[in-house]
């Protein structure tokens, strides 16, 4: 039994901490909420320069060969200082590739995204409808990608996308450069300091990564890999907010006395200590299962998923409640979580539909 | 037991309604009254008050001598329902009228009488009231501002915080210390301050919703003459405390979220599983759910109503009101979110009206569970006042207050 | 608007209060509990010589003709003692009569229950099966009933029951006189302070109560109404669990000081007061519409249900909690509440179908 | 990250699951470890025990010096993951082993070990734990129980309650007031107590689930000599600290509640509006729910083993164990008992053996919300070691015992 980061991935995170923390202290977060950049180059080059981008890609791609765990190490460093970079759909995408890419797809991207020198992203929703394999809207046909997505997390800053879309033969995952053929809109959204943005293909050139048909399924599995970096990052962001709460209420004091001495403040943190701890543990169990390929990882992933809406969820919004009428003022850094939280409770979709594929993971597996 | 009114109420809200209909434009839409004091159009708020005034609605429950229409509460609470029917800019008037104007009628000589009420119910003048300061948060008597007898006048030293609607207010009531060398609750004292008085600066405090409904208050040698003392020296504290039950009349008010009616109006126009989302029974037990605890907060308004009509005064119920409708409506607009899937983190802009609903909702919660009394102090109220619980221990009883140590 | 009982509803509501405070103090209901009686004559007395039974019943009938509201307040004091009484069983009886007897019935029967003389229950439960129009099994043909019905209420010391049943035109109630070719079993049950019995139909004399095949939706009508004068009965108890838990946090001293200086306790108390608040005022709106035939009745009805099956249950568990260990004792009377509150709970069917209902009524109410 | 056994605890766990094979029967069904002390079979329970001890399981991390088996904490806890599947009476040890033997054995004299270890290990003799007091509950400080000097012995006079498995005990570690003129915590010591001496009497509590696993403790003028005194008079507290401590080394242990899985497959054999209530949205969302919080715990132990394993003290597990899973049980068995309908009121013995366990939960969770550490005991722990948070103000803080007020 080790259920446990290794030393080495221990140290790797401890790196990644410094780095960001210098790299991205909150402001870098505030700064890209109030429009001052899109994402913080000066973060993203510190994690690039790392070799993070490249952990968990082979050596023959350019990449460390680590592995899966050295990517959610430092996606949950990244939590931890709202760092305003396009870690997570830069990851997915190289996912993708991983998974579903041909050999030739493979060469081509996998090394420049180990580099740093492109920016990726994917893309699955059409708006507010909801989102089946039966109804999708974009559409691959001769090599060529039709309609709107949005929004994207990064796509107005993404240089390549793997993009959900239908096709004759049932659905696909396809690869775009979107450098060419497609036109963006950035998005009024809730949490500006990550964007998001509208994609309009009209008619840009873009090839299957995979096989049509088999798209839905492959959808799926990326979207399970992308659950577990997510839960390390809203882990790490719920630690800071805690971290954040409990510290104002060792400060702040309300007659005569810390307000971090009365139990309705220590048993709101007390519970938020509780929905992290059960969290964290969901997404080291997803990181071990996206590691080894477990047949798990489903499983692990819809509950790494669910435990971590929950915990940065209450955890932002009681930071909040716990600083009092300073939390809820624009200057404060409250906002930043209670605004990421909300974004990255909505990236992946409904959280019904992942506590209903929890029930259906474990019928299957009473049933094997 | 009736749910209708008295044939006297009844005539009452039927001459009420007719003069809206007559004077105002009725509400659309299910947005709420979240835009607060900060945006409004003054000259308009001003306009509505003045005509509320010539018809005699200004200032219901006040005697005729003071300019009021010498009503009943129960009047007064049906102008308010009738009035929240309609499209009428009320946000600036709320705290002065309802909190501040009342305690200068109660504790302000006649010359304070002769002067300000009349102006006040007009809509001439506005007022702010200045409690909270940045070091206090909900242990209001701990404030620090200072005011310091100089011949007749007081020389006002401080800074308050979360004074609402302080960038347009003419006057304030303001709670000082005149006394630091005794127990923090003795040695306050309350004033009214003219807000345009040299020394007076009011700067904007940007929400993280992102207006700016409030505002920090600096006071620099401000000078007030004695004879604008409300109440005596040292009484401030019980002065404020009858300030702050003027809250306890105005009961059953909601406060416009996004509620469990229209999160099944959405439903049916969103899908789960490539059905109406409305017709998910997670989404339906949800919504059951949050309409019982609407449902009964509108309930005990009856009851607080009825309470009202026969002369009582009404129980707790805004303290639980707040308490059970504010998170709530963080509650509901964290689940609505879920229903437009991975657009859940677009702006409503992007969308609908429905959407900048919810996202309003979303934003103002966490203001709503703090301002008026937090989660934790409302819950301390009901339990010390309703069901006589001790009060926290406090280490601070009894020491002067320049001898607590922070 | 006049949303409160009446002056005089006030003043019999005290007088009950006083009748049960000396007839039924909680050492009632733990001799019930402990196979003492079947229930507490001196109380269910008590209750009839206060002409309570009759007061919902015509002149003509027997009764006083004063209406529902009546039986509504006896039931929160009944609720507030734990009474061990046959009160809401045979309210519920007296009401299934006066909305679908025929005028023989209703001269046999409604004196007898206003004076006291019968004890009446309904029987619709058919064991852990769920109850539907479509799937009864006990058989009401050619005047005679067949097969079981349990739990019922009361079973073992009720003299007459309305029963649900399926006949060939459909779902029928039927009028059962139970000293006639009954067999009845005394259930074991988790509040044995209330008896439930098994009664098993051999071929017993009956006659309908109303007319076959209209069965179901009376049988829904008249639970709107059992919905109400149950929820009564949980708020005074609601209220009663407060209560104590509040005395004990008062006398109850840790680190030197009450343990209702607590936050911890205190929002734990105030959080139960509210909820008995909410609880009540759904219970008197219930009772407006159930006095008044309105049509709200089903949702006022359904809500009622919901939040006071809330409240109480919340109630009874959170005044064990507050007790401590000796709240989890047997001679505590922490129990006598939970599992009252367990009963109660379970009384009409599952909590889930009265919320389903509250939407629907809403549903249908927003289409009018 | 690795979830499988190091080669050295592989062949550990083999080695015991072939003696637990051979020697004992694998558990059936659902139900849980509620049955606690109160009806075992002693003679059952010390026949296992003793073969235990025969087979160098019985005290695994002792030395064996003392009797044990010199063996790892990562072993004691693979024996015990290897036990629970099997059908072994071992409750009536768990207190006496797991927290007042190890007490002896660290603050025992030589004597002691000599005398007690060894019986106590092969099961020969039963402890049980003395510490809880009528007027104390979570403040075991506040005890009242007094220990007076006579010679070379003392003699005690007081009231221990909530004393598991006091009926069949043989020894006890009793915790008393040696000096009642300083502070609560400082006149305490801890003792060695015969149970059987004269002047110790027993009575069980019956609980409101109705078994008796409890009991109540009445001492009066039991001589203990001074010999049988465990650690220096005075430091009682320190000691039954690391009494209380032992409790953490146990990680991961659940509790045999009714859990999501089993509501699951419960729900497979009724119906919701005529369809297996297992496919019911409603049912499915919460079996969710309350299985990340099972699953969460249980990926929590594995931690605590990893950190053990490490030679590394685990963190909070327990209290956080406890403190979710208690409530949750509480709530699944509440809701669990709908899914019958009507007969949720029913004992389980009228349907089947499910609801027996659903009724056992219901019935139990009620005291494990309790016993050891409340809910609201077990966040303040969390909120102070590892928040950081400040203790409650303590209004008896350095006060004299014998001047409290209550």
């Amino acid at each position: 039994m080790n259920f446990d980061f290794s030393d080495e991935q221990k140290m790797l995170r401890e790196q990644v901490s410094r780095a960001l923390t210098e790299a991205a202290p909150l402001t870098e977060a505030r700064t890209a909420l109030t429009g001052g950049f899109e994402y913080s180059e000066r973060a993203w080059n510190a994690i690039a320069e790392a070799g993070i981008l490249g952990a968990g890609i082979p050596e023959e791609y350019g990449g460390l060969g680590l592995g899966r765990l050295e990517w959610c190490v430092t996606s949950e460093e990244i939590g931890r200082t709202l760092a305003p970079v396009p870690y997570l759909s830069t990851i997915v995408l190289a996912e993708a590739l991983l998974a579903f890419g041909s050999a030739a797809q493979k060469n081509m991207w996998l090394p420049r995204i180990a580099g740093g020198q492109i920016i990726g992203t994917w893309a699955d929703a059409e708006g507010p409808r909801e989102l089946r394999a039966d109804n999708l809207q974009v559409e691959f046909k001769s090599g060529r990608l039709t309609g709107k997505k949005l929004p994207v997390l990064d796509g107005n800053i993404a240089g390549l996308a793997v993009v959900l879309a239908r096709t004759d033969d049932g659905p696909a995952l396809v690869l775009v450069d979107l450098e060419k053929g497609v036109s963006r809109r950035a998005l009024k959204t809730l949490d500006k300091s990550r964007p998001q943005a509208e994609l309009h293909f009209d008619g840009a050139p873009a090839e299957l990564l995979g096989k049509a048909g088999e798209g839905w399924t492959a959808y799926t599995q990326l979207m399970n890999r992308a659950s577990v970096l997510l839960a390390f990052e809203q882990v790490g962001a719920a630690d800071r907010a805690l971290e954040m709460a409990r510290d104002y209420a060792l400060e702040r004091h309300a007659f005569g006395r810390p307000i971090g001495s009365y139990q309705g403040i220590k048993h709101k943190l007390a519970n938020i200590y509780m929905a992290n701890e059960i969290a964290r543990v969901h997404a080291l169990w997803g990181a071990w299962a996206t590691s080894t390929d477990a047949s798990d990882l489903p499983l692990a992933a819809a509950s790494a998923r669910v435990s971590a809406n929950r915990a940065f969820t209450l955890a932002a919004q009681e930071n909040i409640q716990t600083h009092g009428g300073i939390g809820f003022t624009w200057e404060s850094d409250c906002q930043l979580f209670y605004r990421r939280a909300r974004l990255y409770a909505g990236l992946l979709g409904p959280e019904l539909d992942w506590k209903e594929r929890i029930v259906t993971s474990i019928e299957l597996s009473n049933a094997a | 037991m009736d749910f209708s009114d008295t044939p006297e109420e009844a005539e009452f809200r039927a001459s009420v309604r007719k003069w809206l209909e007559a004077n105002a434009q009725r509400a659309r839409g299910t947005s709420g009254r979240f835009t607060g004091t900060g945006t409004d159009d003054i000259g308009a708020a001003k306009a509505w008050q003045a005509s509320k005034y010539e018809a005699g609605y200004a200032a219901i429950t006040v005697p005729e001598v003071y300019g009021g229409r010498g009503g009943t509460p129960i009047q007064a609470l049906i102008y308010r329902q009738e009035e929240s029917a309609f499209a009428v800019p009320t946000g600036v008037y709320e705290i002065g009228l309802g909190m501040c104007v009342p305690t200068v009628m109660m504790q302000g000589s006649d010359a304070h009488r002769d002067r300000f009420l009349v102006p006040a119910y007009r809509g001439d003048e506005i007022w702010c009231q200045l409690f909270s300061e940045p070091a206090g948060g909900s242990d209001i008597a701990a404030l620090r501002t200072r005011a310091v007898r100089d011949g007749d006048d007081w020389v006002i030293n401080g800074q308050k915080v979360w004074t609402s609607g302080a960038h347009f207010a003419d006057f304030g009531i303001l709670l000082a210390r005149t006394d630091p060398t005794v127990a923090k609750h003795k040695g306050l004292t309350m004033f009214i301050v003219d807000m345009k008085a040299p020394g007076v600066d009011v700067r904007p405090i940007e929400q993280m919703s992102g207006g700016a409904e409030f505002n920090e208050v600096f006071f620099a040698d401000v000078r007030i003459p004695d004879s604008d003392r409300l109440g005596a020296e040292g009484d401030g504290w019980n002065v404020a405390l009858g300030t702050l039950m003027m809250e306890r009349m105005s009961a059953g008010q909601g406060f416009g979220f996004f509620g469990a009616t229209e999160v099944l109006e959405l439903a049916r126009k969103t899908e789960i599983g490539g059905r109406p989302a409305s017709s998910d029974a997670r989404v339906r037990e949800r919504v059951a759910d949050w309409w019982i605890n609407e449902q009964g907060l509108k309930l005990l308004s009856y009851r607080a109503q009825t309470a009202l009509s026969k002369g009582e005064l009404p129980g707790p119920e805004q303290s639980v009101n707040k308490a059970i409708e504010a998170p709530q409506a963080q509650e509901i607009a964290y689940f609505a979110r879920q229903l437009r899937g991975q657009a859940g983190s677009m702006d409503g802009e992007e969308i609908d009206e429905d959407w900048v609903h919810v996202d309003r909702s979303w934003l103002w919660a966490p203001g709503m569970r703090l301002g008026g009394g937090t989660d934790e102090v409302l819950r301390n109220i009901i339990a010390e006042r309703v069901l006589g619980l001790p009060g926290d221990v406090r280490v601070d009883k009894g020491v002067p207050f320049n001898q607590l140590t922070s």
